[in-house]
């Protein structure tokens, strides 16, 4: 039964990617290029990799084409055949896959409990986690303490993505020269303005659901924060960009998503405070269980409120390009 | 205090660069930025003597101990990088601020100084690292920081040149993560000194071959190796002055020490040589980015053009050294590390002075700048030196390094090569001398008589200027600790 | 006995919520236009969710799964119809109207080229509405 | 045999090189973009197919099960996926900028607008 579901999914995945290549519709390539996240969390799931599922299916089925269908909005849609490289892709191609079918043939089978890969530092998480972390999530104790730098380092991607797309189009506009008109602010768009409406406060709570709940099951900050942000991105698309920056402030977005790397940083200080080790929580509370449960609640929450932070600021000035870039009429 | 250096070197700079952000002032974050780099350069000198006296030191996050937490190892290599990278960009930074705001404009200042940060945290984390996928991690970090800074330009062409290098970038960190992979199937752990310990069992097999190939060919993208190097003047010559000086002196050493760190620490140098034929690989590969480097530098007119060049050509020199593979040859690649990163920033800080004065910088425009510009101009010139290996600059130091390893190995045709080479770049550093000193200046520039270069951005090239002449002569200090962490790497007593 | 009639009917259900979706799925396929193409999809795919969902729902007994499969359910009540409404309403907003004369060539096209074309690759004529 | 323990790993191969052939041969900019993603999408795909355990269910520990899928790939690739959506949003900034500034988002035009064609 798996292995029908997992060649199900492969090959609905190899399909779609064939296609995503060889047509020229730009549009139609956004659109699949979702699908295919949506398929590919949809394996990462029969893998029993849930908190990968869910972070995929909100980023590479949500976020990503959403930004990609603003950018297509400014760009069009028809993309110019241009075959001049394809031989030099042919070749590159041909010797990075030959190279990794071959690597391929001395692993391990897919699936086998005796691969290295299982035996050395793994099960260490699956044994001892419950007892030195107290939380069942293993992915989030493996996230969240153990590995806890390298989501410190992800957080600061996301700040930084955050800084590049609002030091290359957010900064300059700040003068703004007309307010922005959205189109579904229509009466005869009812339907639409009404579903949204209700169901926003439900996304917001959900996601503090997901933010809270992370110990437990899937979820966590990242996802989240992507919740959240996708909250208000739902507003502006329903109510108009100026009617979301009624309630949130821009400067103020801008200064949370330095608010949240902040957070989790000084946590980490906490814990040289504490006298041992940077990101070392088993200080911050009386016994160590207690000191890494609070720890890992505090850098979740700086994680959820850099990424939504982040996540509205691109969208705000992807959308703010959006209704600048309308009055002029597309070339292609 | 002394015990959490390691981790202080990369986490100032990275919490430092939202607090920046916040304070929303342009001087004031420019003034901070200086002092958070200051700040990292008093780290990394006592962290230098830290490991100096007493040996690796090795710092576990979290409190986890090795394999199953990340660890930060400081040897005399990372030690040596990091005091590179710290010292070159306290002195970039320090002569950021006028000609930051005379091409970026008021209000991207702050951002660019948090972007900034974030660069330079980045580099720091990926040099500090004892984890494979933490290198990953903060290799994205400064990658990004460095493509939003880039195009941060002034001429359309850097929005391109940023496009480019991001798609070629992410390539390459792609690749790294496949290498990451297999190297993790293979043997459970992402460690670098456990993977050391734990290829030797399973090194014959195909997918540790991969595992190494892709990796290789992922830091090469980044390092701009020879024939993967074509980003790299184009995102040289259309980034803001002061990041490419930054870029030239730190980014592309950091990932020439992610090679040395993977070939020879996590894969092994017996394997590295042995996998693939690599010794010669590295050495024609080296040789070819110093030939073709240097001869297309020759024809450049846009002078920051000649000089991304002549960084691909003097990367090669760098390959060739970790290609001869002997204490000595490993010892020449780390010399000629700082003294590239000193004598690249040094040129391209006193070519960012040139930007603000005449507001260009091709060889048309440099014309009689000997007499107008004098300081700046001799900058230029002893930077040229230096880049040419003249003896008295730290540039022949490691020249002379790098063809006494290839002599003492029997490559007795490689000195001779590196030599020409050498030749080569004095050509185009001839024609900067020449276009400066002996040329009238161009009739329709002479109205407004430049000046010379703002003070602030003066004086740290000059101290870069000084410091090529400084260790051109005294060289305790390089030499022994190179010395240290080439005979460590390969093998011998730490 | 109970748990058996539970299982029988949820199989029922979630049969014919099979069934709604692989209909919807020819009829979005099949169908010659725009907007039938879009009745198929967006009707079979409402009813064959919440078949789908509310089987699931009889063999998920009490607990937190069952909670979490109802509010789905409601989520869907909303979200599904609304999508189906705001492509149409794109559509409509967009001058695309049912085929006439003009269009029949296309429409053999289509057919021709057969399952590999997406259905809105063509028709919905602009990727304004995100 | 062979076929059966590795055809999961082939698959994935073959996904990752048609995103890359797309970077590679596309000349328009937002094409890359979803080629990069997909190249890396699939990456993801390949180190998650490295986590599975035969039999395993999701690392979230209980009282009914004993063997878990490897919970260390799906921290990495959360971490991956991060990075991921952070290099395109970056990269979608850029190319609106390009639109802006050349007019165009195909590569010719764009070489052809510097004069480096």
């Amino acid at each position: 039964m798996e292995l029908i579901l997992d060649i199900a999914l492969l090959s609905l995945l190899l399909v779609t990617a064939v296609y995503i290549a060889w047509t020229r519709d730009l549009f139609a390539a956004v659109i699949l290029a979702g699908i295919y996240g949506l398929l590919s969390a949809s394996f990462f799931m029969s893998m029993g990799a849930v908190d990968v599922a869910f972070t995929e299916a909100a980023v590479g089925a949500g976020i990503s084409p959403l930004l990609m269908l603003s950018t297509l909005a400014i760009c069009g849609r028809a993309q110019r055949a241009n075959p001049q490289r394809a031989l030099l892709a042919l070749l590159t191609v041909g010797v990075v896959g030959a190279l990794l079918i071959t690597a391929t043939l001395e692993m391990p089978a897919f699936g086998s409990p005796d691969a290295p890969a299982h035996l050395h530092v793994a099960p260490r998480y699956i044994a001892d986690s419950m007892r030195e972390i107290g939380i069942p999530n293993v992915v989030t104790s493996v996230l969240a303490s153990y590995r806890a730098f390298d989501t410190l380092g992800e957080v600061v991607v996301i700040f930084t993505a955050g800084l590049g797309v609002l030091s290359l189009l957010g900064l300059r506009g700040d003068v703004r020269e007309e307010p922005i008109h959205s189109p579904m602010a229509e009466p005869s768009h009812l339907v639409l303005r009404v579903v949204g409406k209700v169901l926003i406060p439900p996304i917001l709570l959900f996601a503090l659901y997901v933010q809270f709940h992370g110990e437990y099951g899937p979820g966590g900050g990242f996802q989240a924060g992507v919740i959240f942000a996708v909250g208000f991105i739902l507003y502006s698309l329903v109510f108009g960009l100026e009617a979301v920056e009624k309630i949130v402030n821009r400067a103020l977005v801008q200064a949370l998503a330095a608010v949240g790397v902040l957070i989790y940083g000084t946590v980490g200080l906490l814990g040289i405070v504490s006298g041992r080790n940077y990101l070392d929580y088993s200080g911050l509370a009386g016994d160590s269980v207690a000191g890494q449960h609070l720890g890992i609640i505090a850098i979740e929450l700086g994680v959820g409120i850099t990424v939504a932070s982040v996540m509205m600021i691109v969208f705000f000035v992807f959308s703010a390009q959006l209704a600048r870039g309308r009055a002029v009429p597309h070339a292609s | 205090m002394l015990t959490h250096l390691p981790i202080l070197q990369v986490i100032l700079p990275l919490v430092a660069a939202p607090s920046c952000m916040i304070l929303q002032r342009s001087r004031l974050s420019w003034l901070f930025t200086v002092l958070v780099s200051l700040a990292a350069f008093v780290v990394s000198a006592l962290l230098l003597q830290q490991v100096m006296a007493e040996g690796v030191i090795r710092y576990s996050l979290g409190g986890w101990d090795a394999p199953w937490g990340i660890e930060y190892r400081i040897d005399a290599l990372n030690a040596w990088v990091l005091f590179i990278v710290t010292a070159v960009s306290t002195a970039v930074i320090a002569a950021a601020r006028t000609s930051i705001e005379a091409e970026l404009g008021a209000s991207r200042q702050t951002v660019f100084y948090t972007l900034y940060l974030l660069c330079f945290a980045g580099l720091l984390g990926i040099v500090a690292t004892g984890d494979v996928f933490n290198v990953f991690v903060f290799l994205e970090i400064s990658s990004l920081s460095t493509y939003a800074l880039i195009a941060m330009g002034r001429d359309r062409r850097a929005l391109w040149s940023a496009f480019q290098y991001l798609v070629l970038g992410t390539i390459g960190a792609t690749f790294i993560l496949i290498g990451i992979g297999f190297l993790y199937m293979m043997t459970g752990t992402l460690n670098m000194l456990d993977l050391a310990e734990r290829l030797p069992a399973v090194e014959s097999s195909t997918a540790v071959l991969a595992a190494f190939a892709f990796i290789l060919v992922g830091i090469c993208l980044k390092l701009a190796l020879f024939p993967l190097h074509l980003w790299l003047p184009n995102a040289y010559s259309n980034a803001p002055s002061i990041v490419t000086a930054f870029l030239a002196a730190t980014a592309t050493k950091v990932a020439l020490y992610l090679l040395v760190r993977f070939t020879v620490t996590v894969f092994g140098i017996d394997f590295s040589l042995s996998a693939l034929p690599l010794q010669s690989l590295f050495i024609l590969l080296g040789l070819a980015g110093v030939f073709v480097g240097s001869a297309v530098a020759i024809y450049q007119s846009n002078i920051k053009r000649m000089l991304a060049y002549s960084s691909v050509a003097q990367i090669g020199y760098m390959i060739i050294g970790i290609g001869i593979s002997t204490v000595v040859g490993l010892q020449a690649t780390l010399l000629h590390l700082f003294n590239h990163a000193l004598m690249k920033a040094a040129l391209f800080l006193a070519l960012a002075g040139v930007a603000y004065r005449i507001g260009g910088c091709s060889l048309e425009q440099i014309r009689g700048l000997g007499r107008s510009m004098p300081w700046t101009m001799g900058a230029i010139a002893i930077g040229g030196a230096s880049l040419v290996g003249m003896p008295l600059t730290a540039g022949f130091i490691s020249k002379w390094y790098l063809i006494a390893a290839s002599i003492d190995s029997g490559f007795w045709p490689l000195a001779l090569l590196i030599v020409a080479g050498s030749l080569l770049s004095a050509v185009y550093v001839w024609r900067l001398v020449e276009a400066g000193y002996l040329r009238e200046p161009q009739s329709g520039q002479l109205a407004a008589e430049p000046g010379e270069a703002p003070l602030g951005l003066l004086i740290p090239t000059w101290i870069l200027v000084l410091a090529n002449l400084y260790f051109g002569v005294e060289t305790s200090l390089p030499v022994s600790v190179t010395e240290m962490a080439a005979t460590y790497l390969l093998g011998g007593a730490p | 006995m109970i748990d058996s009639v539970l299982a029988i009917l949820s199989a029922v259900m979630l049969g014919l919520g099979g069934f709604f979706m692989v209909s919807g799925a020819i009829g979005l396929l099949r169908f010659p236009d725009f907007y039938s193409r879009m009745h198929a999809a967006s009707m079979t795919d409402t009813l064959g969710s919440y078949l789908v969902v509310g089987g699931l729902m009889l063999t998920a007994g009490w607990g937190l799964p069952l909670f979490k499969l109802a509010l789905i359910l409601v989520f869907i009540f909303f979200t599904s119809p609304t999508a189906g409404h705001a492509l149409a309403k794109s559509a409509q907003h967009c001058d695309l109207r049912l085929p006439g004369g003009g269009a029949s060539t296309k429409k053999a096209d289509n057919e021709i080229s057969g399952s590999a074309q997406g259905p809105d690759s063509r028709d919905v004529v602009s990727a304004d509405r995100v | 045999m062979l076929l059966s323990a590795l055809y999961n790993y082939w698959v994935v191969i073959l996904l990752m090189m048609t995103g890359l052939y797309m970077v590679i041969a596309q000349g328009n900019l937002i094409k890359k973009v979803i080629g990069l993603n997909i190249f890396q999408t699939s990456v993801f795909i390949f180190y998650i197919s490295v986590g599975k355990v035969a039999g395993g269910s999701a690392p979230i520990l209980s009282q009914l099960t004993t063997v878990y899928s490897n919970p260390l790939p799906h921290v990495l690739i959360l971490t991956a996926i991060v990075v991921g959506i952070a290099t395109t949003a970056l990269a979608l900034a850029l190319i609106l900028r390009i639109r802006q500034a050349y007019g165009s988002v195909e590569e010719q035009d764009i070489l052809a607008g510097d004069g480096q064609c």
